[in-house]
């Protein structure tokens, strides 16, 4: 069996183990599982270093795609989805980041009896792990039918791990969840079909005007395409379909080709980021999801939004994301600001952070929505480090939650005093959230600004953007900083005299967490930069050219 | 005034509406699969009526009406017997009501 | 020596504080009292000690001009990520500068951190009886880690991440005391403060690199001055903003970066808050170091300065200097007293900067670091030795108790009042530094004025050249006259730069450069009069007259351990700076200022360099401290009467200094509260308008999805809003009544939502003719 | 038994009475097209029930089309259980005579005997078993009936509008008829997989329902 499909349907037969393991074994069994899956996404490492020194293995030509398994799964006679997993710099931090929360949260959910739940743990962690498939499949299915299916997979246990394991509107908040993003999928399952239909016709017309009976592939050689596709790199590589999609001739409902999906696809993933005004599910499903829910909610589900736009959007229809950049750009300014304009009003600990993460995944949609190399990067890199900080975060609030049974922040105070180690692990994540250089965030963030401010030359309105972006600086210095101040600093409160400090289980989630934050800031290019700038830079390069700019 | 495929689309489409209306109102279990009854017999409509004349000498619309046939029958066998367990074990088959299930 | 040997000494200098912080974080608390300390003290300073020694004498004592000049050029960078297509390097920037201040900063934070061994042994345990000791010292071990890090910098990049660095530190360290309110806020305040003035750091980062291309120091300055000499890139833009071409915006955005860290008006407001802080920290961080950092950065970036950007930079500097001083005379805190001097004397620093007076700025930095670290650390032997008394009005009359405090301290109010014998050369550091500041203010206010500078300078030009001691004064104004370009046209790191820029007529320079207006300078003559004043107050207040709270008075005490740091500071104060310094910074000057479009001008008024015209200037500043002496004597010899007097009768001026002319209150009411109030709105705004839709449109369907009359019945409506909030909130409430109803709801919803998107996509296939289908037709065989 | 509820079921009786006239009628209508689509079959070829084109299959489809779309509203607006069984059988009847007006002749048996013959009775069944009284009414909301009635009817005008826009004659056109044997060749070859896989779904179903009815020990 290949090392993607182990990784990914690994999960799964974990969940059938849970099926028949007794009660009492059921978490030991989902964290070997999960613990089993990491380490196995870490033999993909071994692929990254058989490559050839200081050049990313994953930066040959875009489209080169690593550990491929490719099989024919629904075969017509013009019709061909397969199954069709592969590796490279997009998707290969991101299948690290998904293992590693995973085994983290379920380290998170080891408590679980704790809970006062009156759902027993077995559909828990079966439901945990099928999450965990849908996630890990989302990030290397390379088909985009394949890519739809485990998307929606995944949708599925997460409604029902907030549903059913939630706080007390833990209902509303599941179906807010479910109604967004199907929303959001409704329109994907729209641009799905579109794109195959269009395709095919591109190649058919290709073939009638070349007097050919086979199309070659875009990046694979030897390799010929007849008919449509919804292989994603085939979509965005071939200069048939790549030339049909952009055309100003090719138009659906009315309204030009590339633009439209654009939009229908930016939607579809912009609702996982979240973007304002699409974001009000995320603060309500944060807010009532169970802790180990809400890691990897923010620390991998916000993320399939901005592999969505990498992957799909804009590779695909770079003129597309050319003529809309104002907006998206836009969307991204807004979010940033009024992210962290809303943070610093809320009052509940979890919304509070829940906030943050739209602000920092504004940066995300900004970073990628100018075209810069540095945007780019700056957005891959971002999205990394809210992988880590932001689970950490979560997991500081789940911490104290459990003990103080609230979250009101005015309520908190001198928690540092009574929970030193505590204390410094939070100062830790909370840092790395706002941004302070040496710790994740701050990478993510200068290169994203500089990337705004370098689209100059193609857009005139970058600097007014990065400026009003890089303002956000002084709003999250605010209200992480006065998040700690009523929370960990001052007086130590009788009422939590009592609390015991982190027991070394949440040592153990966070202190893997808090190395990563610090790695990631001081060593940024071999910690993530090597591994993902190679396929970026080509793939931009590529976009930039379908775009008619570089 | 020949008829065309269209014909039988809006004919489709309204025992579509109408399915889904049942399936939105009604409050007891069979009910509803009532309902879906109907939205499925509406899709098997379309497909034959695009089969016959679009489909160029195809049978995939025919075939695939077949299939939902098969699976409408699958449905309603599996879905009565959960309506007759949930009615002995509830005395009821309002789906409101049944609510045991709820986390 | 070996290749990069003075690279790796340094390296290794800035390492071992970090190494200091882990084993402090990890053993801390194992290793107990004094011992945390003691490895602080040596681990996290006395290794950088030895190390920025052995550098200074085998740089300044065993290199000759044109060894330092190659190892500037091929100091040691290592590439550490790319941003986009340019390469970020770590490196060290060597040259004299940077000896100097690592030199500076490692000696002042070696004696600091021997003095908290001391000083917090009575002062870490307040936080609910937990030993807090070892936590300090990780803290301050950090800070020397970012600190000298800073310094060494060699990109912009780097020193941004360093500064803000220093910026969590110095936030930690006044947060210390974390359990009191004032301290956590004050921490918080001045975080907040300086991330305001990152935020044009930022921006001018953002220029640099969109612009330039880079963002390492050289490179930057080189590319900045061909595009001078050609006309494009930055100069190529005609976009302006308050009358500011984009290289001004460049310079005054970096600019505010050290507005923010340096404590400038209007920024200042942190830095006497920052007192909250334990007073080492006070005096390494907040007087001695971090906030000179500001200058530092400036001095860095001077090659990417306009004279617009300069002009901007000097009437910021003048106001603060101007504004803190008084605000100073007024003080009755001890360290309050000192935290608005420090601010004043700030000030002189960016002002120098600002009129070009380079050297002169960073000598002033050097001489105030260490007067003012000592003046610190002895308020803070005043504030142990009476239990936490920081009120100078129940002080008094110590000199008996604590005779060693009083007389370092004088020797500290000496040289911030400038004291030293004009004409000849006899003068503690800070009468070196403030004259040749006011005499470059001098020449740009008045002989700049005189429209031929230049003729004017002409004679003078060979009286300098023959008599300097020093030979590589920044920008030699004769010479460029008699040989056309400038002497240091051969250095390393500026060689292209100027090479670029040395066919350009100087008179161009002359020509930008407008005249510093008349009343800066005349604002930094009187305030070099107050100056003396509030120091001779503080000084009197606190050791001189008679005792005037007896509790104060009878516990007061001093310990060797705390008063050796001083003896040995104020030795610094008295002979180091000027002889060891001065010329450091000299030798620096040449390449860090040659930059196309302004001008260095030496100031050493104690090698007539500049002319002999203003030297009744040097007569009347230098006697200023003895005009200030004897007013604050005449005043507070008798205790308070007198000067109490004076307030009733200046009351409104009084009330207007105390409260620190109502800026806190201004930015309380407009930052803070306008700040949370837009917070708050836009939480609202989440809340009740974007949520609400989806509210609406879910709470609609549940309506529809439920027994009505059981939700009028249970949440029954008065009124329209009420009625809209009530439902969005209890949506879950009603919810959980009617599960599986919600999935009937979604049927509709997702229905509805087929309808919506039909209705749209014909909607919009109607305005041009084309249909879904059409698009689709082609598809088949 | 009150004397309202002898009324109310007697009723309901006659009323049913009346809703199965038109249900036999057009079941007689059927199977007499279907007849004479067998019959003028002759050969392999199957053809429609009526010559495409001709004023019989105008009529017929008119006829037909209406007693579909009577039912199926029918069904929707029936508040009582059984009788919405009926409508619903009605209903599935139309569609399989819909289906021989469309050559789908093979089909329209099979809709007529596995779906109106063997699903409904089950569904009948499901109703009876599961009922205190087959005449059970469930009330719902009136704001729900409004809202879903809505919905509904904007979504059949979008469906409209959509099939109104709609160029159909640029596609591919019609066929001229094939043979039940064609199906089963299809069946046996292309489809071969998802038949085998119905097959054990079906025997999955029958073991499944069989265990969910199964009375408990």
């Amino acid at each position: 069996m290949d090392l993607l499909t182990l990784i990914v349907f690994l999960p799964t037969l974990g969940a059938v183990a849970c099926l028949v393991t007794p009660r009492q074994h059921i978490r030991m069994v989902a964290l070997a599982v999960s613990f089993v899956t990491f380490v196995l996404s870490l033999t993909l490492f071994g692929t990254f270093w058989a490559g050839s020194g200081d050049v990313a293995i994953f930066g040959e030509h875009y489209g080169t795609l690593h550990e491929t398994v490719r099989a024919d799964w629904i075969v017509g006679d013009r019709f061909a989805i397969e199954y069709f997993l592969g590796v490279d710099g997009l998707s290969f931090p991101l299948i690290i980041l998904t293992t590693l929360v995973s085994f983290l949260a379920c380290l998170a959910s080891w408590n679980f009896d704790s809970w006062k739940v009156n759902r027993g743990p077995r559909a828990y962690f079966i439901l945990f792990l099928l999450l965990e498939t849908g996630m890990l499949g989302v990030f290397v299915a390379l088909d985009f039918f394949l890519f739809y299916i485990f998307w929606e997979l995944m949708l599925l246990p997460m409604y029902f791990l907030i549903g059913v394991w939630g706080g007390p509107r833990r209902e509303y908040a599941a179906i807010k969840f479910f109604l967004f993003t199907l929303g959001g999928s409704v329109l994907m399952l729209v641009a799905l079909v579109a794109m195959y239909f269009f395709s095919d016709h591109a190649i058919t017309q290709a073939m009638v005007e070349q007097g050919v009976d086979v199309i070659e592939s875009g990046y694979r050689d030897g390799v010929g395409v007849t008919h449509g596709t919804f292989d994603m790199i085939e979509l965005a590589t071939n200069t048939a379909i790549q030339g049909y999609f952009g055309a100003k001739s090719t138009l659906f409902l009315g309204l030009r080709f590339a633009p439209l999906m654009f939009a229908f696809l930016f939607i579809g993933f912009a609702i996982k980021l979240p973007i304002v005004p699409l974001h009000t599910w995320l603060p309500d499903a944060h807010v009532e999801s169970p802790t180990p829910i809400s890691m990897i909610l923010a620390g991998v589900l916000l993320k399939m939004g901005g592999y969505g736009f990498l992957r799909i959007c804009y590779p695909i229809f770079p003129s597309g994301g050319y003529t809309l950049a104002f907006y998206v750009a836009m969307i991204g300014v807004v979010s940033i600001v009024y992210g962290a304009l809303c943070a610093m009003a809320q009052t509940d600990f979890k919304r509070l952070v829940a906030y943050s993460s739209v602000s920092h995944m504004g940066f995300v949609l900004l970073g990628i929505a100018v075209m810069t190399k540095s945007g780019m990067q700056g957005a891959m890199f971002q999205m990394i480090a809210h992988g880590i900080s932001s689970p950490m975060c979560f997991f500081l609030v789940g911490v104290i939650y459990e003990r103080a049974h609230h979250r009101e922040i005015n309520r908190f105070g001198g928690l540092w005093l009574t929970m030193p180690k505590y204390g410094t692990m939070a100062t830790i994540g909370f840092f790395a959230a706002l941004g302070l250089p040496g710790l994740c965030g701050f990478i993510g963030e200068v290169w994203v600004l500089l990337g705004t401010f370098a689209a100059r030359d193609m857009f005139p309105w970058a600097i007014p953007m990065a400026i009003v972006a890089a303002s956000s600086v002084i709003l999250t210095a605010g209200y992480i900083l006065w998040l700690i101040q009523r929370v960990y600093l001052g007086r130590e409160r009788e009422e939590y005299k009592g609390f015991l400090d982190a027991s070394p289980r949440e040592m153990f989630v966070l202190v893997p967490l808090a190395v990563l934050c610090i790695a990631l800031g001081v060593l940024p290019m071999q910690t993530v930069f090597n591994f993902t700038n190679g396929t970026l830079d080509l793939m931009l390069a590529q976009v930039l050219s379908g775009a008619g700019v570089g | 005034m020949t008829i065309g495929v269209t014909h039988f689309l809006v004919v489709g489409a309204v025992m579509f509406c109408c399915g889904l209306y049942t399936m939105s109102t009604k409050r007891n279990a069979i009910g509803i699969l009532i309902g879906v009854e109907l939205v499925l017999n509406s899709s098997a409509l379309n497909l034959v009526a695009f089969d016959r004349y679009m489909g160029a000498g195809r049978l995939d619309g025919q075939i695939m009406a077949l299939f939902i046939i098969v699976l409408a029958a699958a449905e309603a066998a599996l879905a009565v017997g959960i309506c007759i367990n949930v009615y002995r074990n509830l005395a009821t088959v309002d789906v409101d009501k049944a609510t045991q299930l709820r986390g | 020596m070996g290749e990069h040997t003075y690279e790796i000494l340094l390296a290794a200098a800035v390492a071992s504080p970090l190494v200091s912080f882990w084993l402090l974080v990890f053993f801390g608390p194992r290793l107990g009292k004094p011992k945390a300390g003691w490895v602080g003290v040596l681990l996290g300073m006395g290794v950088p000690l030895i190390m920025g020694t052995i550098v200074m004498i085998g740089w300044w004592f065993f290199e000759d001009e044109a060894s330092r000049a190659a190892l500037t050029e091929h100091a040691f960078r290592w590439k550490w990520a790319n941003l986009g297509a340019v390469a970020v390097d770590i490196g060290v920037k060597l040259d004299s500068l940077t000896v100097a201040m690592f030199f500076m900063v490692t000696f002042i934070a070696f004696w600091i951190f021997v003095f908290s061994v001391g000083y917090m042994k009575g002062h870490s345990d307040e936080v609910s009886g937990q030993c807090k000791y070892w936590r300090f010292f990780a803290y301050l071990s950090l800070f020397g880690f970012a600190m000298l890090g800073l310094v060494l910098s060699s990109n912009l990049l780097f020193l941004f991440i360093f500064w803000e660095l220093v910026g969590l530190c110095s936030y930690l360290l006044i947060g210390f005391y974390f359990d009191k309110a004032f301290a956590s806020k004050a921490a918080m305040k001045a975080f907040i403060t300086n991330r305001v003035g990152d935020f044009g750091f930022l921006i001018g980062l953002m220029l640099v690199y969109f612009h330039l291309g880079t963002l390492d120091l050289d490179q930057a300055a080189t590319r900045f001055a061909e595009q001078y000499a050609s006309g494009t890139g930055i100069f190529a833009s005609g976009f302006t903003m308050f009358g500011w071409s984009l290289a001004t915006i460049m310079g005054v955005g970096l600019f505010c970066g050290a507005m923010g860290k340096s404590a400038q008006f209007p920024l200042h407001v942190w830095l006497p808050d920052a007192m909250a802080g334990p007073t080492p920290v006070s005096a390494l961080i907040h007087a001695a170091t971090m906030v000179a950092a500001g200058v530092y950065l400036v001095a860095r970036v001077y090659r990417l300065m306009t004279p617009d950007a300069l002009m901007f930079i000097s009437t910021i500097g003048c106001l603060t200097l101007t504004l803190m001083a008084l605000i100073a005379m007024v003080q009755v805190d001890i360290k309050k007293c000192l935290a608005y001097s420090t601010l004043s004397q700030l000030g002189y620093m960016i002002f120098g900067m600002g009129c070009g007076a380079w050297v002169a700025a960073l000598f002033h930095l050097v001489t105030h670091a260490f007067f003012k670290a000592m003046l610190f650390l002895g308020s803070g032997q005043v504030i142990e030795g009476c239990h936490h008394e920081q009120d100078m009005r129940k002080m008094g009359g110590l000199r008996h108790k604590m005779p060693f405090t009083c007389w370092t301290f004088f020797v500290g109010v000496l040289a911030i009042s400038g004291a030293g014998i004009p004409a000849m050369h006899i003068g503690l550091g800070g009468y070196f530094s403030k004259d040749e500041i006011l005499a470059v203010a001098y020449t740009r206010s008045y002989v700049w004025g005189e429209g031929d500078f230049s003729k004017h300078e002409a004679h003078e030009g060979e009286h300098h050249s023959s008599t300097s001691t020093v030979h590589d004064v920044p920008v030699q104004l004769a010479a460029y006259q008699e040989h056309g370009e400038p002497e240091h046209a051969d250095h390393g790191g500026a060689h292209e730069s100027v090479d670029a820029h040395s066919s350009a007529p100087l008179a161009l320079i002359f020509e930008h450069t407008k005249p510093l207006p008349k009343w800066m300078f005349w604002l930094a003559i009187i305030t070099a009069y107050i100056t003396p004043f509030y120091m001779m107050r503080c000084w009197w207040l606190t050791f001189m007259g008679k005792p005037r709270d007896e509790h104060v008075h009878e516990h007061a005490h001093e310990t060797p351990m705390m008063f050796i740091p001083l003896v040995v500071l104020a030795i610094g104060t008295v002979f180091a700076s000027y002889y060891l310094f001065r010329p450091l910074m000299a030798d620096a000057a040449g390449a860090a200022t040659a930059a196309p479009m302004v001008m260095a001008i030496d100031g050493d008024v104690h090698t007539p360099a500049i002319t002999s015209a203003h030297s009744w200037l040097v007569y009347g500043v230098g006697f200023a401290f003895v005009a200030g002496f004897a007013l604050a004597y005449l005043i507070y010899r008798d205790g308070l009467a007198v000067g109490d007097r004076i307030k009733q009768r200046l009351w409104p001026l009084h009330t207007l200094l105390v409260n620190k002319y109502y800026i806190d209150e201004l930015y309380e009411l407009v930052w803070v509260k306008g700040c949370v109030l837009l917070a708050k709105t836009a939480g609202f705004f989440d809340k009740w308008v974007v949520d609400l839709i989806f509210n609406l449109a879910a709470a609609i369907t549940e309506r529809l999805a439920s027994f009505s009359g059981m939700i009028v019945d249970k949440h029954g409506v008065d009124g329209v809003v009420n009625g809209i909030a009530q439902t969005s909130m209890d949506v879950a409430g009603v919810a959980s009544s009617a599960q599986t109803g919600r999935i009937r709801n979604y049927v509709l919803v997702t229905a509805a939502v087929a309808a919506v998107v039909l209705i749209c996509l014909v909607w919009f296939g109607t305005n041009s003719g084309y249909s879904g289908a059409r698009s689709f037709s082609a598809l088949s065989p | 038994m009150s004397i309202d509820r002898v009324n109310q079921l007697s009723s309901t009786c006659v009323r049913r009475r009346f809703a199965l006239a038109p249900a036999l009628l057009v079941l007689g209508v059927t199977l007499l097209c279907g007849t004479r689509a067998m019959a003028s079959s002759g050969g392999e070829v199957v053809t429609t029930a009526a010559e495409p084109g001709s004023l019989l299959e105008v009529v017929l489809f008119y006829a037909v089309a209406t007693m579909t779309i009577v039912s199926s509203v029918a069904v929707c607006m029936s508040k009582n259980i059984v009788r919405m069984a009926l409508w619903l059988f009605m209903t599935l009847a139309s569609v399989s005579f819909l289906y021989f007006l469309l050559a789908a002749n093979f089909l329209a048996s099979i809709q007529l005997v596995v779906y109106a013959g063997g699903t409904l009775v089950l569904l009948v069944f499901g109703v009876m078993l599961t009922n205190k009284s087959p005449w059970a009414r469930y009330t719902p909301g009136k704001l729900e009936l409004v809202g879903a009635a809505a919905v509904c009817s904007v979504l059949l005008v979008a469906l409209w509008l959509v099939f109104l826009r709609a160029e159909w004659s640029r596609l591919p056109g019609a066929f001229a008829g094939t043979s039940v044997a064609d199906l089963g060749r299809s069946l046996l070859s292309v489809y071969v997989v998802p038949f085998e896989v119905a097959g054990v779904l079906l025997m999955i179903v029958m073991v499944g329902a069989a265990h969910l009815a199964r009375q408990d020990k």
